[in-house]
């Protein structure tokens, strides 16, 4: 792909002028470097933990350009920011998995309407204790019977009469998380099923990596930023992909290229419509775009491929409203990424 | 010596103005005493309407709150599988406090009377502020240290039979936050001992180990009593240090290298958890509270229960 | 008759404990028992010591964490998701003192008060000495309530005030505004980046359109003309004018300019419902402390005044407050060391975030605290952030230690008199 | 409070106090406000004699309780204008509790409650005024009947600030008259030789005599009729006693005086009548004289000649 | 901690305690361990004359600071035996000071010291004991030397406990010999027949004279020698005051007894020698009789005389 300069540059121009609210774009090569922005205003961002640091980071980069801008990032997780933003009190939400269909429903009641736009990718990571010299690979379905109630695999024999008949400490975390979401959306998918209650949850990440480095019988899972920075603590599980069998690991290139599946998982922001109009957060969000491939990466989480950038970008301009992820009669949409975000998905 | 001006006239400030501004500040002082009692009935009010939402739901009964042996609101995002049993967390809640009490009663206690019977004036002016730093620092610090020094010790001592996280480890940090106030508290109560008491057990020919544990320790007792009980309560509210150090899973049981949730610890989590604000397992946190509340507010009683009847003999 | 009494007495046999006297016994156990003392001693010094140890542990652990962090830049930075090394604490610095300033306000007068109202304004019927005692018991509860308590409080009290004030709405209302807000459009100029402000004048429409020249306002409150550019037709290329030239058809969203002293209510995540919630939590102590501080006054101060014909009011403000100012200011100045290193209910009013660059811009304006800071910092993946984390916990226990000597002088000063 | 309705009782007070000053020259005392009063020019070394003087403080059938216990048992005693009165008897009988009723410092006293009668005698033909009045003005009253304390008190201020202390409660004075002032009532309290170039030091620097002598000049500042001492030399070295005892007898020209002591000595030196308590009870009262050379009541001689107490 | 090296000095006092107790019956007072003591018939109320007693505490040359504040200069005062001592002086003299360091209770007030001689006679030509011998063992020469203070303090213990505490640090006793011995000390202080039915009630119901001579019971309980009085009966009623004086007279056979007292009449009743302190220094001592009617000095004319103080 382009590199990041490029990338910046050619966005710039090319959104600048179709958006809405951005007169001046087409001038922007020649000026405007020079002069800080007299621009002012609020604006606020709640939800996910996990997309906090990458929307902190866009925010610390605006407010150099944009220093009387007030950018507040708060990450009281997914749910608790979407609730925030049907209540109206936040101009942007992120997520760390799609809007489910009945906090659609709530938006639409309260007359809230949104783009949906992802931002970046994110491995959720299993992890053991680097001293776990059974557990290699895994597949789904052993997942299943350590993470889901009533499989009821106590032990590590439970699962594979090969390993060890050792309880199994369980560290995950908590369930009001968009990641817990996301894991039982794909480990416990069936009807009924859901994870099971005894495991050690902590909101706390770090607290995860401490809790499976300090137990040779533990498992949990997490984000990749934070495996990336306990490497030496932690052991990653390399997951098998339904589709293809074969076993990957979640490195940048598996997470950007789907093969890490189904744990590559795409992280959004929710930008209000009504919000829009305001220059201050039309021109953070276009900002947004600009930036956050660059800065994902820097923050830990892997980018993703241009199109769906430019796809994001083309759905704020033509303020196309709605999610991709939920279809008309109100069901949830799963898979990848890529084949959901497509005009045709969008509903109101 | 003639009789100054100001006796000669003799003119008298009225006293209207100093009764009137007299009435305005006992007005204004008794709307501050009254804001305290403000304050608790704010508490009670909230903690009854919020719980409200937990204790009308359909899925959980008083009866099973208090005798259930499970709790997972924080595990089970449905409701139907989520278990409101508070005896967990009133085991991690009363395990954590326990160790915290081993360690801060005796310590606090012989460093008490160390420094009212025999430290010298030089010792008590830097061993009083250092112990008054140790009660300043942040519970948070406090917590990692308990992650970070506390917890591995013990593991290396144990030989790897302490969990990571573990009601001892925060036990013995909350131990060291309560000890300054025990040792404060009972000092002052000590000091307070008259000394005609330890001259009278001096001149019967005691040692000073005798004077300070026959006589002044039993004539101090009421306020060793309520120092003991006012840390016990310290130790039950405090948050950052279990949060942080005793682990996130409610377990019932006496085991203090094991999780230890306790019921700080569990509505700190809940509040910071992504659970959604309204959900009955939201509202849990409130249920909790109000047992928290009970609890400081029973032990504030038996303390003062405790002060007015020993105390009053001994005046 | 009690002469008789004492020659019976006298007559009554020397009993035998005291007639033979085990003297061997007591020489050995006068020895054993000095020995006890001896050990005790020992025991008592060791265990002082020990308290002293856990001291020098935790800081050295600290310390050993946080040396290599403690640069200038981690006190004039603020915290950074893009450069973690050049993270810094400077607005969490100066939100601890914004939310430990109110707190101070607000719990010290009212503090102070119910002390004196309590200690001096001891009731003498019978009714009203009940109610004395029930607000004394009243504070020794309040003094056991947890923190994270008082944070359910805050949060239900100060940030919401029951909803009855009405949400804070990002594109609609901002509750009540009381003082210090000025609304305006903002549109984007034809310069990039730049902005033109127009006042609102009906604060019901929130958004404005831009068809013809109309009058804004500069940064400095002084009035501009702007200028329409319709699409099509050249742009100005002077940065001057195009500063002051909006597109035709521009779209206006309404900003707020807030004073610093702007006021709303409900205070919302708001550093002024964090300090009343610290507030809140160190009350009792303050309470306490000056009561002890006004009892320690001596009574024969205080008859002397009304002796003189002082009312108990005069005789509080002119005696008994300066006689017992160091003891509530040393009281006053422990409570605040415990206010600034209080995190739940800080957690519980204003959330985990850190993302700020400044310190509380107004009254209502959020703030990171130095504890959350640690908190936040401490639980991140990163090496670098922990080592910060330690670090920001030496320059906290420096303030706490500052603080803790001031209390001390104080408290030393006082004993001189 | 016991403040409400206090405007006739205080107008009553104040008016004594004007009318008596606009009908006297400046050497005349401020403090006596009564149409009868004694010879301004009585020389300070003449020993009143005992004979019958005029009641100033009449109390009658008292009783006063700390919760509830009975300190005072219906207690009568005339308290004669312009004599020194001591009380004396065994610690713990009561005197301290009586001397505060005077003046209502018992107001002060969570529990303390009283009964009986205890009045004020006032001139030109008014009512008495009824001390225990709970509606009366306790304020004017402490202004009226000054009190000292058996170990000296001085606020924690300079030398001119404890003396300026009720001065300005009561009054509004020019710097100049409250320099005036200060100066009179140090030199009243015969101290002010001691303090005058160290005004503005601190007033606890000083020795317990001197300290003792200031508390007199600060009660005196405000110009009371009344004095009332509570053992005002036990805490004092023997020349700062006989400098106090100097005072009072100074004093007693121009101010009313009641003084509790444990020293029969002192008592019989500087008093013109003695009353003696036991247990809550006066015993006996009358002519100093009397009560020392042949007290009717055999506990009182007991007392008196050391037997106990 | 001065108790290193206190052997030698330990045995010393324990050995003349031995050596009384063996030569001696049961009806024998067991405190006494010189050869030549007093005979054991006197009757108790004997007046002892006032001639040449033998001394039994020797003070020479003794100096006494706290801090850098010298309250006791170059004193010196020889203690009879078997008499009562009686100090008197006003207040801050120095008359508790000295008191407290003759058991060594001033090595519990921070910055005390003192120099000089202070030494028991023993008996049988033993060497004297010196109480300022840094190394003595001061537990010994505490249950040796009682002390009974101003206000009585009893530890708040039942009133069996409280007498029973000395002989519990002290002795090994079975529970009837325990009884035995607080029955006599009871029954010595004069208060068993008003305890007798309330053994185990709190001490603190006590009045305040009962509680003082309860403090004496439990200072004669470990069996001292000497008894060290600080004005014994300056907190008690009259009553009490008169218990307390007969008390004293009745124990002067056994023990000896200094007794520090503002009350002069008190000191002519009960003592037998007098020793007049001013401002830390010895004025004059000498037999009481002689101190109250015919002083060598002006000062103690004076105080005796109630002229100050
Ligand atoms: N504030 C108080 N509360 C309860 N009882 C009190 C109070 N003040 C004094 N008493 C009691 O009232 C009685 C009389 O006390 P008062 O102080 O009048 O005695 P006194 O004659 O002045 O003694 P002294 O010579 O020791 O000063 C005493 O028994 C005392 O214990
Ligand atoms: N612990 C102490 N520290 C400092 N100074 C003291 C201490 N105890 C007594 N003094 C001082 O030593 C001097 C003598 O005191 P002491 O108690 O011996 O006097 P006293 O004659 O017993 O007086 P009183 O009759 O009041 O008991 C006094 O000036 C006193 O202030
Ligand atoms: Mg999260
Ligand atoms: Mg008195
Ligand atoms: O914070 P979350 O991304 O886990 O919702």
């Amino acid at each position: 792909g382009c590199g990041p300069k490029t990338t910046t540059a050619t966005t710039d121009s090319t959104t600048a002028e179709a958006t809405s609210s951005d007169p001046a774009g087409s001038d922007s090569a020649g000026s405007g470097t020079a002069e800080v922005s007299n621009m002012s205003g609020t604006i606020k961002i709640n939800g996910s933990s996990t997309v906090a640091p990458i929307s902190d980071a866009v925010r610390e980069k605006f407010i150099k350009q944009y220093p009387n801008v007030t950018v507040n990032v708060d990450g009281a997780g997914t749910g608790n920011g979407f609730k925030d933003f049907q209540k109206k009190a936040t101009d942007i939400s992120d997520a760390s998995r799609p809007i489910k269909p009945g906090e659609l429903d709530a938006c639409r009641e309260n007359g809230v309407q949104f783009i949906e736009i992802p931002v970046a990718y994110d491995g959720l990571t299993i992890v053991v204790h680097p001293d776990n010299d059974w557990v290699k690979t895994m597949t789904i379905e052993q997942l299943k019977k350590i993470f889901v109630a009533g499989s009821e695999a106590k032990k590590w024999s439970d699962v594979d009469a090969a390993w060890p008949a050792e309880e199994i400490n369980i560290f995950a975390p908590g369930t009001g998380s968009g990641t817990y979401d996301y894991f039982r959306e794909v480990v416990a998918d069936g009807e009924g099923e859901s994870l099971r209650n005894d495991m050690n949850l902590n909101e706390d990440d770090n607290i995860l990596v401490q809790g499976v480095a300090g137990n040779k019988y533990s498992i949990g899972f997490f984000g990749v930023a934070y495996y990336e920075e306990s490497k030496d603590k932690l052991k990653a599980v390399e997951i098998v992909n339904p589709e293809d069998g074969t076993a990957y690991l979640p490195t940048t290139e598996n997470i950007a290229s789907n093969k890490y599946a189904p744990f590559s998982r795409p992280l959004f922001i929710y930008v209000s419509t009504a919000s829009l109009p305001r220059a201050e957060v039309a021109t953070f969000v276009d900002f947004y775009l600009e930036n956050v491939s660059e800065l994902c990466e820097k923050v830990g989480y892997v980018r993703l491929p241009e199109e769906i950038i430019a796809k994001g970008r083309e759905n704020l301009d033509n303020e196309a409203i709605g999610t991709h992820f939920v279809d008309a009669e109100g069901n949830k949409r799963s898979g990848p990424l890529a084949a959901n975000f497509k005009a045709e998905n969008l509903t109101k | 010596m003639s009789v100054p001006k100001a006796l000669q006239k003799r003119e008298f400030r009225s006293t209207d103005l100093s009764v009137l501004v007299e009435r305005v500040i006992v007005f204004m002082l008794a709307a501050c005493a009254l804001t305290t009692v403000l304050i608790t009935v704010g508490i009670i009010y909230m903690l009854v309407s919020e719980s409200a939402g937990f204790f009308s739901s359909e899925e959980v009964t008083v009866k099973g709150f208090l005798t259930d042996t499970e709790w997972t609101a924080l595990q089970s995002s449905e409701l139907e599988n989520a278990k409101f049993g508070i005896l967990p967390l009133l085991s991690g809640t009363l395990r954590v406090t326990f160790i915290a009490m081993i360690i801060a009663l005796p310590l606090g206690l012989i460093t008490a009377i160390y420094l009212s019977e025999f430290a010298s004036k030089r010792i008590r002016s830097w061993l009083k502020p250092t112990l008054e730093i140790i009660a300043g620092v942040p519970t948070v610090v406090l917590g990692y240290f308990a992650i970070l020094v506390i917890s591995p010790s013990l593991q290396l001592i144990s030989g790897g039979a302490f969990a990571t996280f573990n009601a001892t480890s925060a036990g013995i940090a909350v131990g060291i936050l309560c000890l300054p106030m025990v040792c404060s508290l009972s000092e002052d109560a000590m000091r307070a001992v008259p000394r005609s008491l330890r001259e009278g057990a001096y001149g019967l020919g005691c040692t000073s180990f005798e004077t300070a544990v026959k006589v002044v320790v039993p004539a101090a007792l009421s306020g060793i009593i309520s120092a003991f009980l006012l840390a016990f309560s310290r130790a039950i509210g405090e948050t950052m240090v279990v949060a942080l150090a005793a682990g996130t899973l409610p377990t019932l049981t006496a085991d203090p290298t094991r999780q230890a949730q306790t019921m700080t610890g569990f509505i700190v989590e809940m509040i910071k958890s992504e659970s959604e604000y309204g959900t009955v397992q939201y509202y849990s946190l409130y249920a909790v509270a109000i047992t928290l509340f009970l609890i400081t507010f029973l032990m504030t009683l038996v303390g003062q229960i405790i002060r007015r009847r020993y105390q009053e003999s001994y005046q | 008759m009690s002469k008789v009494k004492a020659r019976a007495a006298a007559k009554a046999s020397t009993p035998k404990a005291l007639a033979e006297p085990d003297l061997e016994y007591q020489a050995r156990n006068s020895k054993r028992r000095e020995a006890t003392s001896r050990w005790f001693y020992v025991l008592c010094v060791g265990i002082a010591l020990l308290s002293v140890l856990i001291l020098v542990v935790l800081l050295v652990s600290i310390g050993y964490q946080g040396q290599s962090r403690l640069r200038p830049s981690l006190l004039t930075n603020a915290h950074s998701e893009l450069e973690i090394e050049q993270s810094g604490m400077w607005p969490a610095i100066l939100g601890s003192l914004a939310v430990c300033g109110v707190c101070a306000l607000a719990a010290m007068p009212l503090g102070i008060g119910t002390a004196i109202f309590l200690e001096e304004f001891k009731p003498t019927n019978k009714i009203a000495r009940m109610i004395h005692g029930f607000v004394q018991l009243n504070i020794s509860n309040l003094a056991g309530v947890p923190s994270i308590v008082y944070g359910l409080l805050g949060l239900t009290v100060f940030v919401y005030m029951f909803n009855v004030f009405g949400q804070i709405k990002v594109n609609e209302s901002n509750g009540w505004e009381i003082v210090g807000a000025e609304h305006y459009y903002q549109v984007l100029s034809l310069e990039r980046g730049q902005v033109v402000m127009i006042p609102q004048a009906d604060p019901e429409q929130r958004q404005l359109t831009v068809t013809e020249p109309t009058v804004g306002v500069d940064a400095d409150g002084n009035e501009v003309s702007i200028a329409i550019w319709e699409p099509g037709t050249p742009k100005p290329t002077d940065p001057e004018v195009r500063k002051r030239t909006v597109r035709k058809g521009a779209i206006g969203g309404t900003i707020t300019e807030r004073a610093w002293y702007y006021f709303r209510l409900p205070f919302d995540k708001s550093f002024l419902a964090a300090g009343l919630t610290l507030a809140l939590v160190i009350l009792p102590i303050i309470i306490i402390s000056s009561q002890e501080a006004l009892r320690s006054v001596s009574p024969s101060l205080r008859e002397a005044s009304s002796g003189l014909g002082a009312t108990t009011w005069q005789t509080v403000r002119n005696v008994c407050l300066p006689a017992a100012l160091p003891g509530v200011m040393t009281g006053a100045i422990l409570a605040m060391g415990r206010a600034i290193g209080e995190a739940a209910p800080i957690l519980v009013v204003l959330g985990a975030a850190v993302a700020k660059g400044t310190g509380p811009q107004n009254m209502m304006d959020t703030a990171v605290t130095m504890p959350v800071l640690i908190f936040n910092w401490s639980g991140r993946q990163q090496d670098e952030f922990r080592e910060l984390a330690a670090a920001a916990i030496i320059v906290l226990l420096i303030i706490l230690l500052i603080l803790n000597s001031a209390a001390i002088y104080i408290r030393h000063k006082m004993q001189q008199h | 409070m016991m403040t409400n309705d206090s405007k006739q009782s205080d107008d009553t007070i104040l008016d004594s106090g004007r009318s008596a000053s606009t009908s006297e020259g400046s050497s005349v005392s401020p403090v006596l406000s009564d149409a009868g009063k004694q010879p301004k020019d009585q020389t300070a070394d003449s020993r009143p004699g005992s004979g019958a003087a005029q009641t100033l403080i009449e109390i009658r059938d008292f009783n006063s309780w700390y919760g509830d216990f009975q300190a005072i048992h219906s207690l009568s005693l005339e308290i004669p204008r312009h004599q020194v009165t001591a009380f004396i008897g065994p610690s713990g009988c009561g005197k301290s509790t009586l001397l505060k009723w005077i003046n209502r410092m018992n107001d002060i006293v969570p529990g303390a409650t009283a009964k009986g009668h205890m009045q004020i005698r006032q001139d030109e033909g008014r009512a008495d005024l009824n001390i225990l009045d709970p509606s009366l003005d306790v304020v004017s009253l402490r202004r009226r009947i000054g009190i000292v304390f058996q170990k000296p008190n001085p606020f924690p201020k300079s030398i001119y600030d404890n003396v300026a202390f009720g001065p300005r409660l009561h009054m509004r004075l020019t710097k100049s008259e409250m320099d005036e002032l200060v100066q009179w009532s140090l030199q009243k309290a015969a101290v002010w030789e001691e303090v005058k170039d160290r005004l503005h030091a601190p007033a606890l620097g000083l020795s317990g005599g001197q300290q003792q002598r200031l508390c007199i000049a600060r009660a005196i500042a405000v110009g009371p009729e009344v004095l009332l001492m509570d053992e005002p030399c036990s805490a004092l070295d023997p020349a700062s006693t006989l400098a106090i005892e100097d005072l009072i007898f100074e004093l007693r020209s121009q101010y009313t005086i009641v003084i509790v002591t444990h020293n029969m000595q002192q008592a019989s030196r500087c008093s013109d009548k003695t009353a003696f308590f036991f247990e809550g009870r006066l015993i006996e009262s009358g002519d100093t004289e009397k009560i020392f050379t042949k007290p009717e009541n055999k506990q009182t001689d007991d007392y008196v000649r050391g037997k106990f107490g």
